[in-house]
């Protein structure tokens, strides 16, 4: 990395080309803001009709293989849907579905995979249950656990962030297993006591699970020789994801930004044409440009030991990084209107801290990358 | 206006006398989140606790201390207001609601009304009775007040008003509004056409809608005008002299002068608070205040808003302001206002994954208070002037640069 | 001009034999500090060491290696030159110090010049025989080229100059200019006025005068031309435009098009020299690498630095530039000149006390080299539009923001 | 200090109000940049006439002892005489001077105050001799070493930074002795290799003296019992002098660049309207204002225990940032002739680079006080 002649590539597939393309049309129908601020406001967790349709594009199984259902591509492919999906800050399980299945993949017995990933590949909702109370970033420091008792599993503890968890037929949590970190399957019908979270980014349906009274058979374990693995593909997975989701959100922060100073008045000047907004939208410009080369990066080399672990952590931290600052300054520039709820640009700005909050912002991952690079 | 002035053992008495009666009355729990300005109060239930609070306040004789008494005032030495200023800072009290009243209004009326208004307004804003609201903003030019379009037509000896003004916080609860409308739509230089109303809000043809802030929550309004008719004993100043009075009022804003009616208005986050936060919120299976990174970054805060307070101090000592007298005061509420959205954008930081719980949530840090308080941060760096409309101010007022 | 593409073998083979070549000659320790662009060429014997080196590598053939053969070029497919150029910079290598003739003058001639003029001019700048300089900027109005005053006063088939260019590097060494000039003081569109000349430097009426720059280096020229008689085929492109020619021209130095002539231009600093810095350099008795404070800054250029190299190889992608295709392109020379100047500020920082040392002390890091390279930093945030230019470009151009 | 409640206040003595009024206008009259620029180049290291006109306005004895000759006061009365001194970069060696007084006075047997102090106060020329190769901003990280024999004490090492070395009458130099750190005083005779070094500052005369071959009676030792006490209080007079000198540099810097943004024209406007310039030269006031109110706090607080060590640090961080933000965008808004030597601009970076590299930056600063205050 510290090798200034070593020139980083970035490659970019004949699928992701015409993935992206495909996404950017949907979302762009799919999801105008007015469609997301409904999503807000609805009852239901989830538009059916829209996430079937997503299904019959075949987006819920990009990422698995065609054994399974799905189209045995790779989460490269699936940037290239997230991204325009953040910037139009459309909130639907993909990414949690994506991620537990990932989760199956890398730790999963046959059984549980043949059960389970043709079903998401056709539709079924599955979320990862991995954060706690504590808020500590660190995926292994568990307080819940998981005790054997003949062929069953007792479980107690809370889970916390877990996404769509009422919309789930599947929820695949971490827990605290003969001292190690496990991963266990729940299913929908025996989840009994959960709670919808009040989290800043209103597009999220998050839910907090208590597993106390939860039991399921022995054969919900994941292979427990293959979790720590997986834990460490999960989180860099998800940290994929969620850069792009940034990505886009950077971008899409960017053009509410630029919309509004190409037409608001102030001073009998456009505001567009004071440099105290002109520069520093150019340079949330030159952040978001920065983070989606790094975004592509890691979509290039993603899996690849050390070097995708390192292109990951860049592209969450320049990501995260990316998104706080243009939409904090897509509030500032609207000036009074950005103090409103009406405004997008406040739904940015969650979807900002969101994006820091989970999985970890930039000082932690310089922090982790430090240790790797210096 | 005030008697002679207190010896310091008499000083030192009247601190104790504070502190222990604050102890004493303070008020308890009100098992809602509470807001930390005028600005963000959004529901009639914090609405009522407040003005009860403020009410309470001055009853006990420690509101209005140094105003006259024939007003309601105490009559009393500025230094003991501000003793008690800084206890209800200190035991992070909650703030005196009527803040337009305490701090715009009043000091505007004590200083060009008639002894009339002064007998009519100035009790009921010290004792919270009447509620007072700011008109200044209006939806299309925010920052550009001296365009302020809402007509104020002459007919006979009333006015009759119509336009719209905005970011009127506390405008349903207020029983008046210090008003800026345009009395001239014809004259050359734009500020001539401007006058300054005490105006009654109670009155047909005006018409409150809260607006929905970022928070989700409510505080701030847009108030309606529609051919609503106003006495002419209304204008304070001249007619066609408004700017002159609303520049005089923004100053009590911008920090040039205190506001002396006592009582804190604001409850500003300190960096204390923060550190607090850094010793629970955990990193890495440890405390966050460990890292050194998070350290460093505690300390520029902590330099930060100590630098605040010794501006204040050094403000007062002339011969260090000699040679651009007016920089310290006019660059407060920049600073200020800025360090305030930052050091909260800081703490959600610290937060690790729960920064992303909301307000209501058991799981958020304070109930919450951190986010609410990042989001409402913005209320300060955008009104009375954005950040880069002060830096504006300060580059052609203070350096001399040329207009933008 | 190219011959058909060659295998990734023959490629291969080419990158060892380069390697092999500039391993085996490699310029020797000439005992001086060597400057790092040509705009810092301060010294004569400076100039004529990198002269002879750039000879050189002409000689063998690595340089214009994709230009046309019968001007002196190689006449051979663009990859192998782009592995001459990388190898080059791998290996830090002295840069090719006709810069302005390489990539600037030649491209332009190549693509606008009469077969005549790229007959006359091409040989000579790869072989460094003919050194070029640029007169665009004037001491009045440095980031407004478009106001250019210096004349060119038509006299038969003659042009008479006066006027004067600055920041002319490399003027005293020159033999030709690449000249931007007023040919017509009376347009309506002050653009419209302005023709391009390729002058000769050594004629009567043109003076260099050179400037101490900021370093206490010299490197940059002021021009002053006095009746200097030119002749009417000096021209490229039409009389009065010149606007045209000089925006081709600039494309190249803001990195719109590559300089396709290779060799590098510029010998930027990269975080790995600053990461081994760090590894030297001392704070409370440790190695400065060990502060966390630190590891996280070096992290933070690392990533940036890493981002500049992931934005050329993302700029490729026409997928990844669909919404905002100029982006990237326009967006470099700002984002990198700013990194420079950064980078080399934080390697002071590393050094201590030592960082007060300056060029020609004993004890300072590496003879100085990181304190000049701060300064000569601003040579790239100033030059060739300044960054805060570059800001209002980036805005207009790329987002669509009306103009400031 | 954290407590939120204790508002700290500047005090601002009648004798610092007269100092700086008088300091303010002989700055003015005696160091107009010509001035400085003339010094910069002139041959011999120090102005005698200025130097004596110095003296005799009593500001070499300002902190000293009426006793010994001075006028009793504090460093902070010497803080009004020095901020002046730094807006107009005048290069002398009263900073040295005092600073060598106060190692007198801090650690001096009564032999040595009486012997120095009065000349000092009379217009000897002292200095400090406490930098090493090894740059490193510790004062106790010696190598350079005393060993006695018999009543000699033999001297080794090189140190570094030794300002006006080649004028001064008095050298005190940290050395280790019997493996603690002592000050030792080396009179102008027993120098014998002192070497002109080449600074980024070049207002600044600095010299690097070897010390080996250098032998002085041992009663040139200070007191050892108060040496400890004495380099820490040193480290302290000198952050605060420093941060003096760089307040009022970013004062002249700013000055610089808001003579320039008012008179220079660019595409038909004066620069100093665009927002671009105009902001950041805003930044750079509040900037300079902030580190101005700590410097005087750190002048009221000085000596006063760990408060005061904490206002020390506070002011040196801040005012060596302030220098360097403010002087580094002086060069960059003077876009073309801030390039130059001619432009005024370089001259307040240089000061400012040896500002930070002086007695530790901003950074260093900010690590101390985080071991003091979290």
């Amino acid at each position: 990395m510290l090798d200034s002649n070593k020139k980083p590539t970035i490659l970019f597939s004949d699928e992701q080309e015409q993935l992206l393309e495909v996404a950017t049309n949907f979302c762009r129908d799919r999801f105008p803001m007015s469609e997301t601020r409904k999503r807000i406001e609805a009852k239901e967790d989830l538009s059916k009709a829209l996430w079937d349709e997503m299904a019959g594009l075949g987006w819920l199984g990009i990422a698995v293989p065609e054994e399974f259902g799905g189209s045995g591509l790779t989460l490269a492919e699936v940037v290239t849907v997230v991204e325009p999906m953040g910037e139009h800050l459309a909130g639907t399980p993909l990414v949690a579905t994506t991620l537990a299945a990932q989760a199956l993949l890398a730790a999963g017995t046959s059984a549980q995979k043949e059960t389970w990933l043709p079903k998401i590949c056709e539709g079924a909702i599955a979320t990862l249950a991995l954060s706690e109370p504590s808020g500590d970033w660190s995926l292994t420091s568990l307080e819940a656990t998981a005790t054997k008792s003949g062929d069953t599993l007792t479980l107690k503890g809370t889970k916390t962030f877990v996404s769509d968890a009422a919309s789930a037929d599947l929820v695949i949590a971490s827990v605290s297993y003969e001292g190690k970190a496990a991963l266990v399957l729940i299913e929908k019908t025996q989840l009994n006591n959960i709670t919808r979270e009040i989290v800043i980014d209103e597009t999220r349906r998050s839910y907090r699970i208590e597993l106390d009274g939860i039991t399921v058979p022995a054969s919900a374990l994941l292979d427990i020789s293959k979790t720590e693995a997986a834990l460490a593909h999960i989180e860099q997975a998800a940290c994929l994801l969620l850069s792009a989701e940034a990505c886009g959100g950077t971008n899409g922060a960017i053009n509410v930004i630029v919309e509004y100073l190409k037409t608001r008045k102030q001073f009998e000047r456009y505001i567009g044409s004071y440099q105290a907004l002109k520069h520093p939208t150019v340079d949330a410009l030159l952040a978001m440009e920065a983070a989606r080369s790094h975004l592509y990066y890691a979509a290039t080399m993603f899996g690849e030991g050390i070097e995708g672990e390192i292109a990951v952590r860049m592209a969450k931290a320049t990501s995260s990084s990316a998104l706080a600052f243009a939409s904090d300054r897509a509030i500032q520039f609207h000036g009074g209107f950005g103090f409103t709820y009406d405004c997008d640009a406040q739904l940015y700005r969650r979807r900002g801290i969101w994006c820091e909050a989970q999985f970890g912002d930039a000082a932690h991952h310089r922090a982790k990358l430090s240790d790797m690079l210096l | 206006m005030s008697t002679s002035a207190p010896s310091p053992a008499e000083l030192d008495d009247f601190r104790r006398e504070v502190a222990d009666w604050f102890t004493a009355n303070k008020p308890k729990d009100p098992g809602f989140l509470l807001p930390q300005s005028f600005m963000e109060v959004g529901t009639d239930e914090q609405f009522y606790f407040l003005r009860d609070w403020q009410k309470k306040i001055y009853e006990a004789g420690y509101l209005g201390m140094a105003w006259p008494k024939e007003y309601g005032g105490g009559g009393k030495p500025q230094a003991l207001q501000d003793i008690v200023t800084r206890e209800m800072v200190k035991q992070k009290l909650p703030f005196m609601t009527n803040t337009i009243g305490l701090n715009w209004a009043g000091p505007l009326i004590l200083n060009m009304g008639t002894e009339e208004q002064k007998k009519a307004y100035i009790p009921g804003i010290l004792s919270a009775d009447d509620i007072w609201c700011q008109g200044f903003s209006e939806p299309d030019h925010g920052s550009d007040l001296g365009n302020a379009q809402l007509k104020a037509t002459r007919d006979g000896n009333e006015f009759v008003l119509n336009g719209s003004k905005i970011w009127t916080s506390l405008g349903r609860h207020a029983k008046y509004m210090i008003l800026l409308a345009r009395t001239n739509p014809n004259t050359n230089n734009k500020y001539e056409g401007l006058s300054f109303f005490l105006i009654p809000m109670q009155i047909p043809g005006i018409e409150v809608q809260p607006i929905k802030k970022l928070t989700g929550e409510y505080g701030f309004n847009q108030t309606f005008f529609t051919d609503a008719r106003i006495s002419e004993s209304c204008l304070i100043g001249k007619e066609g002299g408004g700017w002159a009075v609303a520049m005089a009022t923004l100053a009590f804003e911008r920090g040039a002068v205190g506001g002396q009616a006592g009582g804190h208005s604001m409850m500003s986050k300190h960096v204390s608070e923060v550190v607090a936060l850094a010793k629970v919120a955990r990193r890495n299976g440890k405390p966050a205040i460990e890292d050194p990174v998070i350290r460093d970054q505690l300390l520029q805060f902590i330099i930060e808003e100590r630098s605040q307070a010794l501006n204040g101090s050094r403000g007062r000592i002339k011969a260090l302001n000699q040679e651009r007298p007016g920089s310290l005061a006019m660059s407060g509420k920049l600073v200020g206002s800025e360090y305030q959205r930052r050091l909260n954008q800081f703490a959600l930081s610290l937060q690790g994954s729960n920064a992303a719980y909301y307000v209501g949530d058991p799981l958020a840090y304070e109930g919450g208070l951190w986010q609410r308080s990042y989001f409402n941060a913005f209320s300060a760096t955008i009104g009375g002037g954005t950040s880069e409309v002060q830096h504006n101010i300060i580059g052609e007022r203070v350096l001399g640069l040329p207009k933008s």
